[in-house]
Order: structure tokens, then sequence, then C-alpha cells
């Protein structure tokens, strides 16, 4: 992904020739070993695993979470939490069977599912910054209203066709590389661009590593914090049009999971949950872990419940090897 | 300088505006449902609502132990799930080993609380993302010890669910209601119960002060997991059966009462008397719902909005600048 | 009492202590000195038990010690007040106070009426009026701190270390503090004291050591040493003068900023202010005065229930730190880890983090001219670090504050308010500080020192606006700055 | 034309005496209030239920004086919660979709001991403290579908069996079912279980982890139901089957699989699980207050229809699927609904008596 190192990453700089070197910069790449050793381990215990049709299976399931996990990541650096995601995302998929299933929709359909991922991300930054709701409630609450908005607009089962388009987008490939592929390299770069190259992020960094700071320096952190918000929603949304596209038959179930495992992910790959610290290359790293873990699990014919265990630890030993670091 | 607020006895105090919040909808869904239906605002009906709130009150009652020491405990759902099976699995419709059964599970539930605590203790990861891994692993414990219902209980198992007092008064939620008082008095009268407070209100200065931090959150952890049991206990009594999906929806639903209810997620305010409350509110919200012909889609709605409502009128000012 | 032998202790990348050896008696009042960073919390630390030694022994009480942690030397009779607070902000004042030593009934519960009572009797001995039941965080800093002094004295102490006890307290309750502690000291308690203010060294102490880069330099008993002496130990080098004398002392400029009836809820009320291009103003008042909210409140950091900031003539309207900025006045904040810096960020991004528009607007952020720029400011105001990505929060206190400085002298072109700069950081830095507060004045920048201590302020400025429990008192020329005047005016009974 | 005989179940069932329940005991006059307990919404198959069941009673004002329904959100405790709360107001009878079969068994069997006749429907509880049960059978489902995999691969092969969710019981049951079928034919292997979640979008991961895995060696899916089958089939696709090798599967109720088992030359065998069961259960409830005899499981009929050709040994079907199928309809609309041509679940409404 992004080469670029976040801000203020509060490693000492190791001492010329000192052993910290190379300590500092294991750790710093260690999540990146991790993954390797898991796509090594995976190579080695399941033959197909490394198949070249494995491989796009796992990139498109990457995708969505990859995108959704981008937002997250711009929430969780100003100290919030979008618990909200998995019910955008399946509320932008019902959106994307609202037309008339053809691809004349998709503008509309684009423009609706967007609109839907804004408004919600700014009801949760406004409860966040203007009520100071703790993100995770003020998110909670959000996703139990928009779930009941979506029944009470499909009466509990969405139906409808998706506009072609987005079943290319969400589960055609090119000589094997998933075309949502690209869609996340877009948002990823424009991600990361704006969080660790523009005057944005900047602000986003300093707001969620000090609020006080932010203020006293004349940045708007309330505006900042809900844009963060608005960030995820929308990612939220697209993610849910991805998805949708993936089948092409939409239901509640679009998106379902994906509120915890995004937050995971970014903090399996290093997004401090006490906000001003990560990076969006890190934050897709975790996701890639938890996708292959769960392919792997699968691959090597474990029963769903090893898939589900492996998950925990996983979580709590990458968890661990971060807060170890920082001390 | 010091403003004299006026002051509610002791066990009320923390969160008084959430009280009187909590208060205010309770009185106002009561006259709600009363207006539409004669027969809501009956005897038979209140005790009705009270009976429901056993189960969330038990689990709610644990998960305010841990809000309170500024963490959350997000594996009670598959903690119960998990407990409920081996609650009816293990005592197959024996009578005999109810007792014995019942007692390990509670004993499981602490240690697998304990564990929580001293995973948070050993590697300082937040609670939220610990007990979310916990949570899992749990979960997948529970299906492989069986994919569906398993075992069943004796019959009379289900009077701590379906049982009343004289008077129709259920068993079920007054021992709920007597472990929240009681609970309340060990916070408010004990060292331990003070320290709680304190280590939610500032860990840092609780190590410092030499207070026994990481001991008492191995305790509140195992606590939230006794009473994560004890609900999985109650939940085999209303349904005869454990099953490995059976505590899913506590794990989101046991936070809203306590939050609601006026405890705060940063720690160190609150109290249980305000998640009794909170529990009552969502046990009433409900039936209400129910008298009110609503449809189902809709209550969804009334229910986070709720949520917004009650939290975001009490919501503290952020300590800034001045 | 207490023999440290070959103290070491190390963080990743730091020596704080290197091989430090240390004797306090019982009934002795020990003070520690050094600059900042030079590792006097550390020891502290490592004598409180919070941190293990990486080599050397402490003896207590005649007895080789291993503390098992903050607690078990607790018992043992060691108490400390630390630099920073600890306490419970939702806990009452009562309960702070025996936290970790609870009021307990014979059925072992907590007897809130014994407690209460124990501590209105122990605060009254204080003669300090604070309601038991009221919560810490209701409290002035102030009265934070004596809640603190006062929580260390309730138990049998053998050893109280005091780290920083009045950086936030000052006049009669400096007094208070002083009182006990000689009273401590008769009663053979050993007592460790730890300041950056000299003449409170020489006022209480019996001996001093003094602490440089992690080492000790010396100890010396207080009469062998002079106050030049002591900070030549402390910094190494002779400081011939710590306040440096104004060179290009200029007659002040206009009234560049003005500050007209202030109000801000309770604290303030009714406050006025003028500040002249090339002029220091030193801003006086015991603590709890509502300086700092004048200041915040003057660079709309929190809302003026009424009154006016002037700026050239012109009433300012929509006042925000933004708008501030804009209009070219800074504010290096009191509470620097709190408020001031970005901890996690480096130098380079909290030296730009007020002008970011500097670096580019919308997208684009220019990383390369802010690391220029902030190798500029490291060179100018002499900021030890590893370079402009070093993170601000391995730096030492001092170094901190100076980025801070370096922030803000970047926006202020009319007006730099410094609350409480020096406080916290060592001889050699202040100095420092006083230097760059000069150099703006001589550019015409009109600098607001706001202080606690009487010879920071009688030394520095030019003018002093004294305030008083949220009124200006009055104003001393020039001519008429002295340390009775000041104590004078801040302590000046109000009419009504 | 589509078999409108009486339920086959019923016809086959070897035993000798059929139950059947009197419910002279219930017989009151109306206008009735009942109350419906749904376990929950949430894909389409439940909608529709409800939705038929709320035409029922709009289609008997005059008998029903209220309908009142709730919704559980597939939550076991609400359920329980839900029914007290009907009783509380006092319905004259009670028609329950469980969420689960055993714990709601003792709230039910609570009902039925206070006097209050229960009417299940699509999904009962583990006792008979019931009056009757409208149901088609996801037993003979199962059984259907594995016979007709082990007929196809003439009992030589291996088959991916794609699930509901772990623990719910309408895919626990079917898939029991199917296993006794399977056990029966050694030369049949189960490669691997599976999980859809009921949805499109896991079961077509799990489907292409499952093809990535055993490629070629798949020689059919037994999918509980069409929810997530054409999730399976796209995986197909997607990893290069071509038209007319894509592996047999199994469905039911959902337009999608069958469009796609027509355009891809999928061999597919579908069994109805008509949601207009829905429906049927307020035609038994009126019955019950009337005290008419109900037998004491009331089967409802499934149609079966295959792909051509595709008929096997034991299993005839009632119509090709080319007949089922609606060619220009959304993909997850139910082809068994019985709502009627203009039925649009979304803008579906009905003046039922509240
Ligand atoms: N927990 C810690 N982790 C890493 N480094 C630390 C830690 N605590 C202190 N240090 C470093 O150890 C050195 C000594 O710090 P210490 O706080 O003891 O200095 P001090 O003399 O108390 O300074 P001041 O006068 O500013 O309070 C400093 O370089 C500081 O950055
Ligand atoms: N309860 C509190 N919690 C947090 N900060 C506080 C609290 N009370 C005061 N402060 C801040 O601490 C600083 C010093 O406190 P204090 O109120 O005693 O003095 P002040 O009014 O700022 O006056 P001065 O600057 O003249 O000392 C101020 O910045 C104030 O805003
Ligand atoms: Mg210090
Ligand atoms: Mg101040």
């Amino acid at each position: 992904m992004t080469g670029t190192s976040p801000i203020g990453m509060a490693v000492p700089a190791p001492r010329p020739g000192s052993a910290d070197r190379i300590r500092a910069f294991a750790s710093r790449y260690a999540i990146l070993l991790f993954l390797a050793a898991v796509v090594v381990a995976g190579g080695l215990a399941a033959p197909g695993f490394l198949s070249g049709s494995n491989l796009t299976n796992m990139l498109m399931q990457f995708v969505p979470l990859g995108i959704v996990v981008i937002g997250q990541t711009f929430v969780i650096l100003v100290r919030g939490l979008d618990l909200s995601v998995a019910s955008v995302m399946a509320t932008a998929a019902v959106a994307a069977t609202a037309f008339g299933g053809v691809n004349a929709d998709a503008p509309a359909v684009f423009a609706t599912a967007i609109g839907i991922g804004a408004a919600v991300g700014l009801v949760n930054g406004l409860l966040v910054t203007k009520r100071n709701v703790s993100p995770f409630l003020a998110t909670l609450a959000t996703m139990i209203v928009l779930q009941g908005i979506r029944f009470a607009w499909t009466q509990g089962a969405p139906s409808g066709n998706v506009p072609p388009i987005f079943r290319t987008i969400g589960a055609g490939t090119f000589n094997g590389i998933p075309y949502n592929v690209l869609f996340l390299l877009v948002v990823a770069a424009a991600g990361a661009a704006a969080l660790h190259l523009s005057g944005f992020g900047r602000r986003l960094y300093i707001t969620g590593g000090n609020p006080l700071t932010a203020h006293l320096v004349g940045i708007r952190a309330a505006r900042v914090t809900l844009a963060a918000y608005v960030v995820s929603g929308v990612l939220a949304a697209i993610a849910g049009l991805v998805l949708a596209g993936f089948v092409g038959v939409v239901d509640n179930f679009v998106g379902r999971g994906f509120e915890l495992d995004s937050i995971v992910a970014a903090v399996v790959g290093g997004v401090a949950l006490s906000g001003g610290k990560g990076t969006i290359a890190g934050a897709l790293t975790g996701a890639a872990i938890l996708v292959a873990i769960s392919n792997l699990v699968v691959m090597l014919g474990l029963p769903v419940q090893a898939q589900i265990i492996l998950k925990g630890i996983v979580i709590i030993v990458a968890a661990s090897f971060y807060v170890a670091r920082r001390r | 300088m010091q403003t004299r607020t006026l002051r509610l006895p002791r066990f009320l105090a923390g969160g008084r505006a959430a009280l009187l919040v909590v208060v205010a909808l309770l009185i106002l869904l009561f006259v709600l449902g009363a207006s539409v239906s004669d027969r809501f605002a009956t005897t038979g009906n209140m005790l009705n609502v009270y009976e429901q709130s056993a189960g969330l009150a038990l689990v709610s009652l644990g998960q305010t132990l841990t809000i309170l020491t500024g963490g959350i405990d997000l594996s009670v759902g598959s903690v119960i799930s998990l407990l409920s099976m081996l609650t009816s699995g293990l005592i197959a419709g024996d009578e005999a080993m109810v007792i014995p059964v019942v007692a390990g599970v509670l004993v499981l539930g602490a240690l697998i609380g304990a564990a929580n605590g001293v995973t948070i203790v050993a590697t300082g990861v937040h609670p939220l993302i610990v007990t979310l891994g916990t949570g899992a692993i749990v979960q997948g414990v529970a299906l492989l010890y069986g994919l569906g219902p398993v075992g069943s209980v004796p019959i009379s198992f289900d009077a701590f669910a379906y049982g009343t007092f004289p008077g129709g008064i259920s068993i079920g939620a007054t021992v709920a209601l007597a472990l929240f008082l009681l609970v309340s008095f060990f916070l408010n009268n004990t060292r331990t119960g003070r320290r709680i407070y304190a280590i939610g209100d500032d860990p840092h200065a609780a190590d410092l002060m030499g207070l026994p931090r990481r001991r008492i959150l191995v305790g509140v952890y195992a606590a939230s997991g006794f009473f994560a049991a004890l609900t999985a206990v109650y939940l085999v009594s209303r349904f005869n059966v454990g099953q490995p999906y059976t505590g899913a929806n506590y794990t989101l639903a046991s936070i809203t009462p306590v939050v609601v209810g006026g405890t705060m997620l940063a720690g160190g305010r609150g109290g249980v008397i305000g998640t009794l409350l909170g529990v009552y509110l969502v046990s009433l919200l409900n039936n209400t719902l129910n008298f009110l012909d609503i449809s189902s889609h809709y209550q969804l709605v009334v229910q986070g909005l709720v949520i917004i409502l009650a939290v975001s009128v009490y919501v503290e000012k952020q300590r800034g600048l001045a | 009492m207490l023999s440290l032998q070959g103290i070491s202790k190390g963080f990743p990348g730091v020596k704080a202590l290197t091989d430090v050896s240390l004797d306090v008696a019982a009934g002795e009042i020990h003070a520690l000195v050094g600059e900042n960073g030079a590792g006097k919390s550390t020891l502290t630390r490592v004598i409180a038990g919070v941190f293990q030694p990486d080599a050397g022994t402490v003896r207590f009480d005649g007895r080789e010690t291993v503390w098992k942690g903050p607690g078990d030397a607790k018992r043992h009779g060691v108490h400390v007040i630390y630099q920073e607070f600890v306490l419970f902000p939702h806990l009452s004042v009562a309960e702070n106070i025996f936290v970790g030593h609870e009021r307990r009934n014979r059925l072992g519960l907590i007897d809130h009426g014994r407690t209460r009572r124990d501590a209105k009797e122990l605060l009254a001995r204080f003669g300090i009026d604070i309601d038991p039941e009221a919560l810490v965080r209701d409290l002035s800093v102030a009265d934070q701190q004596m809640v603190e002094i006062a929580k260390a004295l309730v138990h049998d102490v053998k050893l109280l270390i005091l780290d920083e006890p009045t950086a936030v307290i000052s006049g009669r309750e400096v007094d208070v503090l002083f009182d006990r502690l000689r009273r401590l000291k008769q009663q053979g308690v050993a007592i460790v004291y730890i300041s950056h203010r000299l003449e409170e060294i020489f006022a209480l102490c019996d001996r001093v050591s003094v602490l440089k880069d992690g080492n000790h330099v010396a100890t010396r008993t207080i009469d062998e040493v002079t106050r030049d002496q002591l900070i030549a130990l402390m910094v190494g080098r002779n400081l011939a003068e710590l306040f440096p004398v104004r060179r290009s002392a200029k007659a002040p400029g206009p009234v560049v900023v003005a500050a007209r009836n202030v109000e801000v809820s309770g604290r303030v009320r009714g406050a006025s202010i003028e500040l002249r291009a090339g002029e220091i103003t030193g801003l006086a008042g015991m603590v709890g005065a509502g300086r700092s909210e004048l200041a915040l409140a003057m660079f709309g950091a929190i809302p003026m229930r009424s009154g006016s900031l002037v700026v050239d003539g012109r009433e300012v309207s929509g006042l925000s730190p933004r708008r501030a900025i804009d209009l070219g006045i800074g504010l290096v904040t009191e509470d620097r880890k709190g408020q001031g810096l970005a901890m996690l960020l480096d130098v380079a991004a909290n030296v730009s983090a007020s002008t970011l528009n500097e670096f580019g607007r919308g997208w684009r952020f220019d990383r390369a001219r802010e690391k220029r720029v902030a190798e500029q400011e490291i060179a100018s105001y002499r900021i030890a670090c590893r370079g402009p990505s070093t993170p601000v929060s391995v730096m030492s206190g001092g170094n901190q504050q100076k980025v801070l400085v370096a922030r803000w002298a970047r926006t202020s072109t009319r007006l730099l308010i410094l609350d409480e700069p020096t406080r916290g950081v060592d001889v050699g830095a202040k100095t420092e500080i006083y230097r760059i507060m000069h150099e703006l004045a001589d550019r015409g920048v009109a600098v607001l020192m706001i202080s606690s201590e009487l010879p920071e302020i009688v030394g520095m400025s030019e003018r002093v606006v004294v305030m008083r429990e949220g009124v200006v008192t009055g104003e001393l020329s020039k001519s008429e700055i002295s340390e009775e005047a000041v104590v004078e005016l801040a302590t000046r009974r109000l009419a009504g | 034309g589509p078999y409108e005989g009486a339920p086959r179940t019923f016809l086959f069932n070897p035993a000798q005496e059929i139950c059947f329940k009197d419910t002279a005991e219930y017989k009151k006059d109306g206008p009735y209030v009942i109350g419906f307990s749904n376990a929950g919404l949430g894909d389409s198959w439940r909608v529709v239920m409800q939705h038929s069941l709320m035409k029922a009673a709009a289609d008997h004002k005059d008998k029903i004086g209220q309908l009142i329904v709730t919704d559980a959100g597939h939550d076991d405790a609400k359920q329980v919660a839900d029914i007290q709360d009907l009783m509380s107001r006092q319905v004259d009878l009670l028609i329950v979709s469980a969420n689960t079969e055993q714990a709601l068994d003792p709230a039910i069997t609570r009902a039925t001991e206070r006097g209050i006749p229960v009417v299940m429907v699509d999904r009962r509880i583990a006792s008979d403290n019931f009056v009757t049960f409208v149901t088609a059978s996801d037993t003979m489902m199962g059984r259907l579908f594995a016979q007709w995999i082990v007929e196809k691969l003439d009992g030589q092969g291996n088959v991916i069996m794609l699930a509901g969710q772990a623990g719910s019981s309408p895919s626990e049951i079917r898939s029991r079912a199917a296993m006794q079928v399977f056990q029966q034919h050694p030369g049949i292997k189960i490669l691997d279980t599976v999980y859809s979640d009921w949805s499109p979008v896991k079961g077509k991961q799990v489907m292409q982890a499952a093809i990535a895995k055993y490629g070629r060696d798949i020689n059919a899916v037994w999918s509980a139901h069409g929810l997530q089958t054409p999730g399976s089939i796209e995986a197909f696709i997607e990893a290069g089957w071509k038209d007319g090798e894509i592996p047999p599967h199994t469905t039911s109720d959902v337009n999608g699989p069958l469009q796609m088992a027509l355009q891809h030359k999928v061999p597919m065998l579908e069994v109805g699980y008509p949601p207009a069961m829905g429906g049927t259960a307020v035609e038994v409830a009126l019955k019950v207050l009337e005290g008419a005899p109900v037998p004491c499981i009331y089967e409802i009929n499934s149609q079966i229809a295959t792909t051509d050709g595709d008929e096997t040994a034991s299993i005839r079907r009632d119509l090709p699927i080319s007949e089922v199928v609606v060619p220009e309809g959304p993909a997850d609309m139910l082809v068994t609904g019985g709502m009627g041509p203009d039925y649009n679940p979304t803008t579906f409404s009905v003046d039922y008596p509240r």
C-alpha cells in the first residue's frame, strides 16, 4: 500500500548501530511480517491457498472490508468508533435495488447510497460533537434506528435487482484481478493522501491526539470529527454497493458483522482506540490478516468453530503486541 | 464558589440527571400505555413487565461494574450462550444434577470472567478488544459443544424464570432486584466498592495510590462473568434448554440500560440503581410498544431514539479549558 | 532513614538515573534540585516503589528494601505528593483524603460519617475552607493541591516526598504548607522536597542534592551554598544573571490589543487590560485570581460572558482561537501536556500546528517545508532534540515548553500571551524563554506574561497588572514594580 | 400442471390413525382477537409469510375483530415477552412462529395451560402443547433433496452441504434428515458442511472457499433453501465452470436460482416451502375458534419442480422449473408466495383489522 509513514509515530529513533534499530524496524513492520507469515504458513499447509483463484477470492472478500476499515480508521483516529457501518452498508445495498435495476440507474443509486452514508455520518458526528454522546452509543443508536428505517422501507426484506454494472464492480475480474480491487485502491489512495499528505489529515491527527490542543491552535475540532464520521458513513455506503454487486441479491445480511470486524481489523493493524495514532496501510494489513485467516480455516477444512476461535486469539495477540510496543 | 447542589441519598449519587430522565421516561411511557389500553395499567400487566426485566437485569448488573471501571465486557453474550448449553447439557433432565451443575456453571462463569480480567491486566489491551476476542473464543467453544440446543432440565427448573411469590410477583425478577440492592450497598459501603469507582475515575492515580487495581479489575470481570452465568441459568429456566446463540443479543443489549441509567462509559461515575431503572425502562418500552400496535420496524426506530434522547439529555460537559 | 546506593534506571532510549547515591536523615528536609529531565521525579518513583531500579539498592529505615509497588511503600510509611495530581475527580474530597485508608466501622463497612468528620477536622487544621463532600473536580487547582497535601498527612509518615508541591499554590497556602513541613520535621519525619523555586529551598531545607542528567552531582548543607553556586551545579555553567537585561528597551508603542470589561462565568468579573507594542506586561495575582481565564477568553478559547477584545482600536467580533491567530495573537497555555502539545506527534507537527494553512490549503500539505521550518526553529530556540521528527513525548519539560513557545511566536505579530511560561522549567531553559520574550518584544510584539512567581514578575515585567478574584486591582509602572507592591495589590481587600 | 390434490405427506402417511384434535373447548363467539407472534422478519420468505397472514385476516374481517402482530427480531427472550404481552392483552388465540423449537416451549406450554389455543406456523415448539402446527415438512425437504442427489449421482460422488445458520432449527432439521439418506449410500461422500446464514453473500464466500479447496471434485451441492443458492452458483461460474458443467443444486421458493438454472443449465430440484402457510394458519385458527376438529399437524402442499430431464426414480415433478420461474421477475422474489401477480413485498399494504 502506501509507504507513507504516519506523522509522529512515537517510536524513538534508534541510536545508530544499536540493536534498537532492528527492533524498531521489526516492530514497525511486524504487522506486515505477521501477514506474510500467515500467507506462507497457509501456502504450506493448504496447497490450494495460494492458487490464483483462491487469491482472487480472498482479494474480492478483502475489498469491502478494506473500504469500511479505511473509514473506521478515520473515526478511530479522532477517538471515535463507528458501529453503524454495517447498517449503512445494508441500507446502501437496499438503495441499489430501489431503482429499475438497469445501468442507467447507476448514478442515481450512487447518489442515494452516498447520500445515506453521508447523512448517517453527519448524524453520528453531530451527536458526538454537539451532544457529547459517546461514539459507542451514538453509533449504536443510529445503527438501530437505521435498521428500523430500512425495515420500514423494505417491509423487512429487500427486494429488486442491482444494476448490472454493480455486478461487474462487485464480482467481475480482469485477468484474475477483481475489478473491485481497483475501487479499493482508489479509496485507499485517496484515504492515505487525505490522512498522511493533506492538511486535513494533519488536523485529524492533532484532533485525535489532543482535542484541546486542536481547539487552541484554531482547528475546528468538531468539524474535523464530523468529517471523519461522514467519511466513514460514505465509505460504508460504497462498501455496501460493492457487496451488493458481489452476488446481485440484496438481503439484510449485507454488511453483517462488518462493524466489529472493521474495528478489529483497524486495531490489529495498529490503529489506537485512544486516538491520534495509526495508518491506512496498517489498518488494511489488519483487514487482510482477518480475511486470510478466515479463508485459511476453510481451506484447511477446519470446522467453522476453529475460525471463530482463531479470530479471537488473533485479536488479543495482535492488540497486545501494540501495547507492548508502546511501553 | 462551591455550589450546593441538592443532595440525593448516597445510593442514588452519580448521574442524578440521568435518574430523573429515566424516571420521567418511565412515567411518560406509563401514561402513554394507559391512555391506549385499559389492560395496560393493570397489576397483571405491570407484574408481567417486572417479570420480563429479570434476564436483562442480571447481565446488565455485571456490565455496570465493568463500565464503572472504565471498561466494558463484550464477551457476556457468548458466555451466556456457552454456559446455558453447559447448564442444560450437563443437567440432562436429571433432577439430582441441578444443584451441582448450577454451582459449577456459576463458578465457571466467574472463572471465564476472571480470565478476561487477567488478560486485560496482563496485556494492557483495551477491554473492548480483549473481550471481543475472548467472546469469539467462547462462542467458538459453544459451537464446538453443540450446533443446536443441548440437553434439557427438569420441569421444576422453570421456577426461577416463571415462578411467583404469592401475589404473582416473579421470583426471578425479585432475585435480580435483591442482587441490585446488594451490589449497590456493596459499591457504596465497602472499601472495594469505593475503589471500583476510584480506578474507573483515574487508573493511573489508583496505581500511584497503591490501590490493588489489577486485583479489583480481575474481580470485576469475574463478577461480570458470574452474572452472565446467572443470566445463563435464568435463560435455561426460561427456555428449558441451552442454545449456541441464546446470549448473542445480550452483548449490546446489556450496555443500553447501563448508560441510559447514567453510568458513564468513561468510568468512575454512575451506579447500579440507574441501571435497574434503565432495565425497567427497556422492559416497559417493549411492553408499551406491543400495546401501541406500532409496526415492529418503527419499534427499532423508537428504541434507538430513546437511547439517544436519554443519553444526550445528560451528557456531561467535557472538562476543557475552563 | 533513607539511603540510596548506586541507583540506576533507564527507559527505552533514555538513561534517566545513573548510579545515584543519596542519604536522607530523619528530621531533615532534603531538597532535590536539577534541570528538567534531570531525573528528580524518576528518583521519587524509585523510592516510592513505582519503578524498580535497574541497579542499586534502596535502604529504608535501616533495612534493604525492594518495594512490591507503591502500596507496599505506603504501608511502610513512605508518602509521595507527585508532580501530577493523584486525585479522583469524581470522588468527594473526604473520600480522596482517605482513599487507601478508608475509615471503616466495626463491620468493616465504610463509615461515611467518620470519613466526613475526620476530613473536616484535617482540613480545618490547614485553615482551608473546603467542603469535604464537594467533588474534587469542582475545586480550584490550588484547593486540589491542598487536598493532595492533606492526603499525605493523614497517616504516620516516616518519609514524605513532595515533587514540586508549590507549582500551583501561592502566598498563604505555601506558608501553611511550610509550617506543616517544619512541624513534621520536628516530629522526626524525613522529607524530600523538590522545587524549581530556589528561594523556597533556601527558606525551608537543611540540605540540598543536585541531579544533573541523571547523575548525582553534589549534596551540600544549605548554609554552604549560595544561590549562584546552586545554579552553577544544576546547569553546569554560571548564570550570572537569571533575568537578562533587555538591551534595546525603547519606549513602548501604541496599545495594540486591549480587553474591555471581560466577564468569564464566575471567575473573571469585569477585567480590563491594555497591551502595548514592544512592551512586556506582567499579569500577577494569587493562583486562582482568574488570570488564565482572562487570557483564554482574550484568545477566544473560552467564551466571554460579556466584554470585548479590541485590536488596533477595532472591536473584534466572533472571537475564536482561529480568529485570534489570524489577528496575530498567540497563547502559550499553562498546561503543557494537557492543552498545549499533541504528545503523539513530533516536533515539526507541533511547531506548525497553529499555522497549518501556511503549508498549503486544501489537499496539499508541504511536508518538506514544514520540516525546514522546524529545523530553523530548533536551531534558533536551541531546542534539544534529535530533529524535527522527534516525538515531543520523549522530550524534557523545558524543551517541550520551547516547542510551544516556538509555535506561538510564529503566529504572534501583535501579542503573545504566556501563561506560567516557566512553570516546572529549569533555570537554563528559563533564561532561554526570557531571551525569546525579549526578542519578540524587540520586534514590536506585545508580550503578556502571567506568572505566580514574584521574582519573575519583578525581574521581567516593564509594567505589571495585578488581579484578584477576577478583578484588576491595580497597575504598576516600571518604577513602581516591587514584590511588596505586587503582593499588596494581589491581596488587597476588594471594596464591597 | 401443478399438483392440487391433498397433501402427499398426509396421503402417504403410513400411520393408521391420524391424529385429530377436538377443539370444542375453544369454541367461542366472535369477533375474535388473534395475536400473531412472529419470530422475526429479515428475509423475503418471512416477509411474504407475514403478509399472507395479514391478507387472510383482512379477508375474514367479519370474524376477526383484531389481529395483533408482534415481531421478536429473532430473539427468543423477546418472543417470550411478546407472547406474554399478547396474553396480557387477552387475545382469544395465539398464532406463533417460534424462533427456536425448544426455547419457546415453556412459554407456549404456559399459554396452552392457561386455556389459550395456540396455532403454530412454520416453526413449531418441541413439545405437543399446542392445538396444531401449520407447516410444510422440513424433514421431507431435507430427504427429498438428498435422495435426488443420490440418484442424480448414481450413488457415487462428493457433496457439499450448504446449510443455513449453525444452530438454527430449520437448517439443522433439514440437514439431519438429509444425512439419514446420505448415510445409506456409502458411495456418497460429504466433503464439507458450510454455513451460509441464509445469505447469498455469505453463501458465495463459503462456496468460493470450498471450490478453491475441492475444485472439480464437487459433484453436487445440497442447499437447505433457495436464499443462499444463487451465491453458490455464482461461485462456480466465476471459478470457470461453463454452462452445463455446474453440479446439481437443490433449492426452494426463490426465483433467482431458477433463473440461473435455466440460463446456465444447472440440474436443479426445487421443493417449495410455501410462505402462503401464513394465510393457512389464519384459516385454521378460525376453525379452532369455531370448535371444528383439526389435524394435529396441518400439512400443506409443497410443489416439486425440476429442470428438464432431471427427474429421478424417486423424484417426480409436479411442474418443470421453466413453468415455475418468473423470467423477468426480481431474483429474490418468492415464486411460491401465492399472493397474486401484482404482489410486491416492498409496497404491499393491506387493511387488516387492527
Ligand atoms: N515513563 C517514562 N518513560 C520514558 N522516559 C521517561 C519516563 N519518565 C521519565 N522519563 C525520562 O527520564 C528523564 C528524567 O525524567 P524526570 O521526570 O525524572 O525528570 P525531572 O527531573 O523530574 O524533570 P522535571 O523537573 O521536568 O519534572 C527524562 O529524560 C524523561 O524524559
Ligand atoms: N476543576 C478544574 N479542572 C481542571 N482545570 C481547572 C479546574 N479548575 C481550574 N482549572 C484550571 O487550572 C488553572 C489554574 O486554576 P485556578 O482556577 O486556580 O487559577 P486561574 O483562575 O486560572 O487563575 P491564575 O491563572 O491567576 O492562577 C486554570 O487554567 C483553570 O482553568
Ligand atoms: Mg519531575
Ligand atoms: Mg493560571
